[in-house]
C-alpha cells in the first residue's frame, strides 16, 4: 500500500504494463521527456526507451492511424490525446477504422490499442480543454468505453485496457488527477473487479444515483449531504460506460425505485439519455418517478470563469434527489 | 532519386495532359509499341519464363474484371470497381513484393490481391455484400480493404514502424533481406490529410514504407489536377524523401521502380513515393456513368498504351513466346472466368445472426441480448405463420440489389 | 404541382436557393460535372458556374474547413458529403470550429453553413455507404441537425437550413432518392412548416411512433397494418432532431400513453434514448408503458446481404407496437 | 522565391541545430548585431520614424507579454502563451497588413492582436476564462483565436476563396490594391492534416493567402526535427507554391518578406509559404517547465539574437533615434503595463445566465427551458439560505485559479 495520486497511480500502471509485456508502447505529443503535459507519463521514457514509449508528431490522426498499424503488426500501443477537446482530428480513425476492423476481417485480427483521453472541466482551462465525449464513442459499436473515478481503479483499469483484445477509450477525470489515495501496487489484476462491471461506491435505499469519472466525487458527496436529512442515497461508479453494467444498475433501481444520473457532457443525446431509457425499459415498475439527469448544459463548454455553472455540483445533485423525491 | 526522361514517354507521345507543369520524367522500360528500353537507375533482366508469368497474371486479372463487372450487371455483386487499365502498375508492383513483405491496398487493388495469393472470392464475397473483406491480412500479407480515402496509409506506415521495432530492417549483414510495406493509394486521396501525415510519419521514422500512387487521372468525375497543380510524384519533395513517376502502363517498369523502392526501404533508406501514370479505362464503379464528366478521345488515346497489349508484342516479337502460349493462357482466361460466375453464384448468404459476430474479443452483454432477442424474434415467424423477413434464396439476387442497380442507373455511385 | 423524385426535389430547392441569394454556394465532391454520385446538384454548375457550384480536392476536413472560411466572408456554402461514413475527417472541424464559433465570438459571427448527408442503408452498399451519426452531431450544441423523409420537404427543408443563419446538418434518406411525390415548387417559403417543428403524418389514439428520415415511410406502413388490427397509431415525423419538437412529442404522448421510437442508427446511446428520457420525465404519469426503441444493432452497419435484419422494418416496428401493449 | 545564403545568418552564426540538412538560406535584413544588410530580392525602404514605430510596436508588446505572466502568477488569468523571443515575427508580419487584409491567428499571436489594433485586454478576458475570445474580428480583420492546432489554415484559406469570388484581387487596373489573407501557425501545426489540406486547397485555388509559420524550435516539448526532417519552408515544394526561411527575429526581414508575399498574394499570384525561424524564449505556456526538455546554453545561444536589441543598437548606431526616443517607450510600456494590471482586476465575471447566450442565432425551446430552469435554480438560492454557488467576488480570482496554478505547478498545461 502506498499514497498516490491518481497521475501517478496511472504512472505506475503504465510502467506495470510495460514491463508485463515488451509488446506495449505509448505514443502521442510530449509524452516522452516531458512525460505528458499532466505527468501521466512521466519517466518511462528514460526508463524503456524511445522505441517503446514514442513522442510523435503533432498530429492525432497520425498517432491513431498509426497505432492501428502497429496494432496489426503485434504491438499494443497505448495512445495518450492531450486533452478532450483534441480527440476530434482522429475520430475518423477510431470510429472508421479501430472501432470496425475485426468486424471487416470477421474475427481475423483485433485492435489492442488503448486510446487515454483526460477529460472534464474544473480546471480553469480555456477552450476545448474541459470537454467530455464519451457519448460519442459509447454510440460506436467495436469501441469499450471505460472512465476511471480514483487511483486506486485508474492503477487497475489502465492495465485492464491495455490487456483487453478490443479497442479501449479510456476517460481519465483531469480534474482528480491531484488526488491522493492508497494503492496496492502489489495486488494481482486476477483478483481486480472486471473492466466492464460497475461499483457500489454507497449502499443505499432510497434512490441510487449514477456517475463515473469526475462526478462520482461529486455524487458521494451529495449522498453524505442527503444521509443528513435521512435520505439513503446508493452511489454506483459506472466505469464502464459502453457497455454498461445494467445488471447491477437495474438490481440497485428495483430496490429504491428512484434513479439520479449525474454527468458532466451535456444532458442532450448523452449517455445519461441511454441509461435513462434502459432503465425505464428494464425497471418500468418499480419506477416512482422518471430517472433525472444531471449534466452539461446545450451549449459549448463555457468559459471557465462560468464553468462551476454548466458542471454538476453537490447542490444541483441534491435539487435532483429532491425533485425526484417529488413525483 | 534521378530518373533520366524519355523520348518515348507515352504522357508526352499521346500529348495527353499532365498534371499541369509536368515534366516528362517517366520511367519506361516497354514502349507502347512493345520495344523495350533500358535504363540505368533501374536495370530489369528476366527470363522469358518470368516476363510469360507477367503476362499471365495481366491477362488473369483483366479476366478477373471483366467477369466481376458482368456478375454485376447480373445483379449478382452490389458493386465493382474496376481495375481496367491499370494491371501492370498492379501486377508490376504486386510482383516486386516479397512473401515477408506487407501490402495496404485501397478498395481497387485487385491485381495486387492476385499476386498476393488471396483467392478472388473474397473479392466478390465483398462487393456481393456476404462481407466486409473478411480476409486474414496475416494469410497472404495483404491487407484488408479500406475504403475511406487515405486511411490505409497510416495503417501502412504503423505497420513500418512495427517492422523497425523488431529489427526486421535489413542491417548489411549477409543474407539479411529485411521486411518492408507497400500502401497502395489513388490520386485522389493524396489531398486527405491523412496521406499527407502518412508521409510526416514515415519520414520522421524513416520507416520501409513504399508509397505507391495509382494516378489513374481521375478520382470519379475529377481530373488529377484537381487535387495538385504539380505532378504527385514531385509531393514526397516537401516531405524530405524521394518521388519517382513511373509508366504505370508498364509493368516491366512498375517492377523495376518498385523492386528499387522496397529494397531501399528494406535496407533502412526509408520512404519512397511512387507515382504510377496510368489510367482508369472503366468507370469508376459499375455505378458511374464516365460520359458525364470525360471525353471518349481520352479514352482512345489511353488504348493505345495498353499495358497487356505491349508485353505480348514484346513476347512474340522477341520469341520470348509463341502464339500457343498466348492462346494457351486464354483458355485459362476463360476457365478461371467460368469458375469465378460459378463460385460467385453458389455463395451462400450469411446467416442472419452472423451480423451480431466478432464485434469484440470480449463479451458484451448489451449486444448479446440483442442477439439473443433477435434470435427469438425469428423464431417467433418460424412457427406463427406471418412474413420471414428477408427470405433470400442462396445466391439469388436479392430485390435490393435490382432497387440499387435501378438506382444507380439514375446515378447513386458507391466507393 | 410536379410530380419529382426526392433527389430531383433537392435539386430543384438548391437550385431555388442558388437563384435567390448570390451568395449562395455549394461545394464537394464530384457535385460539378457529374452533379454528385446522386445527382442531387445536377445541372447546377453549368447554370450557375464553376466559383458557385465548386469540385473541391478529395478531402472533407479542408472541404468544411473552406467552408467555414467562406461563411466568415459572407458566403453561404451548401458542402456535400458523399455519404455518411465519409463525414469522419470533417468531425473536428463540424464540431470544434462550426458548432461553436458564434459562441466564441459572443455572437459577432455566425456560420451558415450547411452539411448534406446522404444517410442511412437499405441500398445494398459496401461499408461506410450506410450509417447514421445523427446522434453524434446532436450531442453537439451549436448545430441544428434536420431529416427529410419526403420530397415536397425536401423541396422546402433545404431551401429553409440554407437560409437558417446557424450550421444546419441536413440529413438525405439516401434509399428515398427515388420515390417520388408531388412538389409544390412555387409555394413560397414563408407558408411553410418551420424547419424544428414535427409534423404529424397519421393521426392516432392509441400509440405514437415516431421516425424521421427513412423511417417515416415503414412507421407509416406499421400504422396501416396495425389499423387493420384495430389499433390506432399517430406516427410524427420529427424532421428536426436537434432541437426535437418535443411540445408536438408530449403532448402526442400524453394523448396515447404508449411510444414507441424508431431509427435506423444503433439503439445503444442513439437519438431514441434522449428522445424516450425526455418523455418519460415529461409525460411520467401518462405513460402505460415504457417507451420502446426499434433500432440497429450495437454492432457496425453490416454487409448488405444482412441489412434487411438489421434495419427497421414494418414487422419490427410492429412487433414493439404489440410490446407497448403489454405492459 | 530565390532568397541568397547570408553569412551572418544567425542559425548559422551559432551554429544552433536548424532542422536536419536545412541549408542555411534565411533572408535578413538586420543582423543581431544592428548591422543593417540589404537583399536584392527584398529591398526595403524606412523612414526613421517608421523604424521607430516599430521598436515602439516590439517593446510595447513585450510589456503586455511580461504583463500578462505576471498577472498569471497572480492568479489574474488561468493560463497564458508568451510570445517573447517571437516579437519579431510577430510586428514585423503584422506591420505588413494592409488594413483590408484578413489575419487568421492561432493563439499565440499577440504581437499580431497589437498591429491589427485590438485591445490588449480582449486577449486577457480569454486567459482569465471570462470569454473565448468575444470579439468582432470584422472590426479589427483578426479573426478569433483559434486553439486546435491548425484548424485555422482552412478557415484562412476559405476566406481567400471568397476574396476572389468577390472579384478583391487585384487585376493590375491603375490604383487596385487587393485583399489578402495571412495564417499564423506553428512549427508543430505543419504536421496537422488540415494545415497539408490548406497547402493542397490554396494551390488548387491559387488562393490570395500568406501562411506565415513561425518556427520557434519547439512544440511544447518536441524540437522541429520531430515534424520534419527538412526545413519547413521546403514543405510548399510538394504542394507546387513558393516557400521562404526568414530570420524570424529580424523584424525588417519579417517585414519585407511578409509584404512581398502578401503583395503577389492580392496581385494574383497565389500562395506562399514563409518560414520565420525563431525561437520561444519563454515557456510554452504558464504552466509549462521547460527546463525539463531543452538546455540553458541553447536559451543563451539565442538571447544574442535579441529580436529587439538589434533594432534598438541600429537605431542608436544610425542616429535613427536617440537615448531620449528609447526612454520615452520605455515610460509609455510602464504607463501600459500598470494601465493592463488596473484593466485585468477590474474585469468583472461575466454573468451565470450569459453561459446560455449566443449559441444559435435562431431560438432552441430546449436550451432556452434550461436557461429559465437553471435561473429560477439559481433564484431559489435568493431567498432561501443555503450556499449560492459560486459567489466569486468581480475581478477577484476564483478558488479554482488558485487549484489550477497548484495543480500546474505539478504538471498540467494547456493549449
Ligand atoms: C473519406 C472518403 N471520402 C469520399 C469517398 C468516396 N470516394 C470513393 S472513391 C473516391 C475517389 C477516389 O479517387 P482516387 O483516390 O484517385 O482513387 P481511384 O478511385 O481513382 O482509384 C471517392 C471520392 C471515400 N471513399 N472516402
Ligand atoms: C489538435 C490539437 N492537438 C493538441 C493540442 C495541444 N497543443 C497546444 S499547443 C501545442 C504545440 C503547438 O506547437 P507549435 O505548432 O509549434 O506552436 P507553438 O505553441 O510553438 O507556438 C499542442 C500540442 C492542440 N491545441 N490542438
Ligand atoms: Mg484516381
Ligand atoms: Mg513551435
Amino acid at each position: 500500500m502506498s499514497t498516490l495520486t491518481m497521475a501517478r497511480s496511472l504512472n505506475e500502471g503504465l510502467r506495470k504494463a510495460l514491463e508485463d509485456d515488451p509488446k506495449v508502447m505509448i505514443m502521442g505529443e510530449d509524452v516522452g521527456k516531458l512525460g505528458g503535459v499532466f505527468r501521466i507519463t512521466d519517466g518511462l521514457q528514460k526508463d524503456f526507451g524511445e522505441s517503446r514509449v514514442v513522442d510523435t508528431p503533432l498530429a492525432e490522426s497520425g498517432i491513431v492511424g498509426t497505432a492501428i498499424g502497429l496494432a496489426l503488426r503485434g504491438y499494443r500501443p497505448v495512445c495518450e490525446i492531450q486533452f478532450d477537446g483534441f480527440v476530434f482530428p482522429a475520430f475518423n480513425q477510431i470510429v472508421g477504422q479501430l472501432a470496425k476492423m475485426r468486424y471487416r476481417s470477421r474475427g481475423a485480427v483485433g485492435l489492442p490499442v488503448v486510446i487515454r483521453i483526460p477529460f472534464g472541466g474544473g480546471i480553469g482551462a480555456v477552450e476545448h480543454h474541459s470537454e467530455s465525449p464519451e457519448a460519442l464513442f459509447a454510440h460506436t459499436a467495436g469501441l469499450r468505453v471505460v472512465a476511471c473515478s480514483n487511483g486506486p481503479d485508474a492503477y487497475t483499469m489502465i492495465q485492464q485496457a491495455v490487456r483487453s483484445d478490443d479497442p479501449v477509450i479510456f476517460l481519465e477525470p483531469k480534474r482528480r488527477y491531484w488526488e491522493k489515495a492508497e494503492v496496492d501496487t502489489a495486488a494481482s489484476l486476477d483478483q481486480a473487479l472486471p473492466l466492464d462491471v460497475a461499483r457500489t461506491v454507497a449502499a443505499g435505499t432510497d434512490v441510487t444515483v449514477l456517475a463515473y469519472g469526475p462526478m462520482v466525487k461529486v455524487a458521494l458527496d451529495a449522498a453524505t449531504a442527503a444521509g443528513q436529512d435521512g435520505r439513503s442515497v446508493e452511489v454506483i461508479d459506472l466505469r464502464s460506460l459502453s457497455p454498461v453494467d445494467m445488471a447491477a444498475i437495474a438490481a440497485s433501481v428495483r430496490r429504491t425505485g428512484r434513479c439520479v444520473i449525474v454527468h458532466e457532457a451535456p444532458v442532450y443525446s448523452g449517455l445519461g439519455a441511454e441509461i435513462a431509457a434502459r432503465i425505464t425499459e428494464e425497471c418500468f415498475y418499480s419506477l416512482e418517478a422518471p430517472v433525472l439527469r444531471v449534466g452539461g448544459f446545450s451549449t459549448p463548454y463555457p468559459p471557465s470563469r462560468v464553468e462551476d455553472h454548466y458542471l454538476p455540483d453537490l447542490d444541483r445533485v441534491l435539487d435532483a434527489v429532491d425533485r425526484v423525491f417529488g413525483y | 532519386m534521378s530518373v533520366e526522361p524519355m523520348a518515348s514517354a507515352p504522357a508526352a507521345a499521346a500529348g495527353l495532359p499532365l498534371a499541369a507543369g509536368a515534366p516528362e520524367e517517366l520511367v519506361q522500360l516497354l514502349t507502347p509499341e512493345g520495344e523495350r528500353l533500358h535504363n540505368p537507375d533501374y536495370p530489369l533482366d528476366l527470363s522469358a519464363e518470368e516476363i510469360q508469368g507477367l503476362y499471365r497474371d495481366l491477362v488473369l486479372v483483366r479476366r478477373i474484371d471483366t467477369e466481376a463487372i458482368a456478375l454485376q450487371r447480373q445483379g449478382e455483386l452490389g458493386l465493382w470497381a474496376s481495375l481496367l487499365g491499370q494491371e501492370a502498375a498492379q501486377v508490376g508492383s504486386g510482383r516486386a513484393l516479397s512473401p515477408q513483405d506487407m501490402a495496404f491496398p485501397s478498395y481497387r487493388e485487385h491485381g495486387v490481391a492476385w499476386c498476393r495469393g488471396l483467392d478472388p472470392i473474397k473479392l466478390l464475397e465483398l462487393f456481393r455484400g456476404v462481407s466486409h473483406g473478411g480476409w486474414d491480412p496475416a494469410e497472404h500479407n495483404f491487407h484488408l480493404y479500406t475504403i475511406v480515402i487515405g486511411s490505409q496509409t497510416l495503417h501502412a506506415t504503423g505497420y513500418a514502424m512495427g517492422i523497425q521495432r523488431d529489427g526486421a530492417v535489413a542491417d548489411g549483414s549477409a543474407g539479411e533481406i529485411g521486411e518492408a510495406v507497400i500502401a497502395y493509394f489513388g490520386d485522389g486521396a493524396t489531398s486527405q490529410g491523412d496521406v499527407n501525415e502518412a508521409f510526416i510519419w514515415s519520414a520522421d521514422n524513416n520507416a520501409p514504407v513504399v508509397f505507391f500512387c495509382q494516378n489513374n487521372q481521375w478520382a470519379i468525375s475529377e481530373p488529377t489536377e484537381r487535387q495538385s497543380r504539380i505532378p504527385l510524384y514531385q509531393r514526397s519533395r516537401g516531405f524530405g524523401f524521394p518521388g519517382v513517376r513511373v509508366d504505370g502502363n508498364d509493368v516491366l517498369a512498375c517492377l523495376a521502380v518498385t523492386r528499387s523502392a522496397l529494397k531501399a526501404a528494406r535496407e533502412g533508406q526509408g520512404p519512397t513515393l511512387i507515382e504510377a501514370f496510368t489510367y482508369r479505362m472503366g468507370a469508376h464503379t459499375t455505378t458511374d456513368d464516365p460520359t458525364r464528366y470525360r471525353m471518349a478521345a481520352e479514352l482512345e488515346a489511353w488504348k493505345l498504351r495498353d499495358p497487356i497489349e505491349r508485353v505480348k508484342a514484346y513476347l512474340l516479337r522477341s520469341g520470348a513466346a509463341d502464339a500457343a502460349f498466348i492462346e494457351q493462357i486464354d483458355e485459362e482466361a476463360v476457365k478461371l472466368g467460368a469458375w469465378l460466375r460459378e463460385a460467385c453464384r453458389a455463395m451462400p448468404d450469411p446467416s442472419p445472426l452472423s451480423a451480431f459476430e466478432h464485434v469484440y474479443a470480449g463479451s458484451n452483454p448489451i449486444l448479446d441480448a440483442e442477439r439473443d432477442t433477435y434470435a427469438a424474434y425469428l423464431d417467433s415467424f418460424a412457427d406463427a405463420p406471418g412474413p420471414e423477413p428477408d427470405p433470400t434464396p442462396q445466391g439469388e439476387a436479392k430485390p435490393v440489389q435490382a432497387e440499387v442497380a435501378q438506382a444507380f442507373a439514375r446515378g447513386g455511385e458507391e466507393l
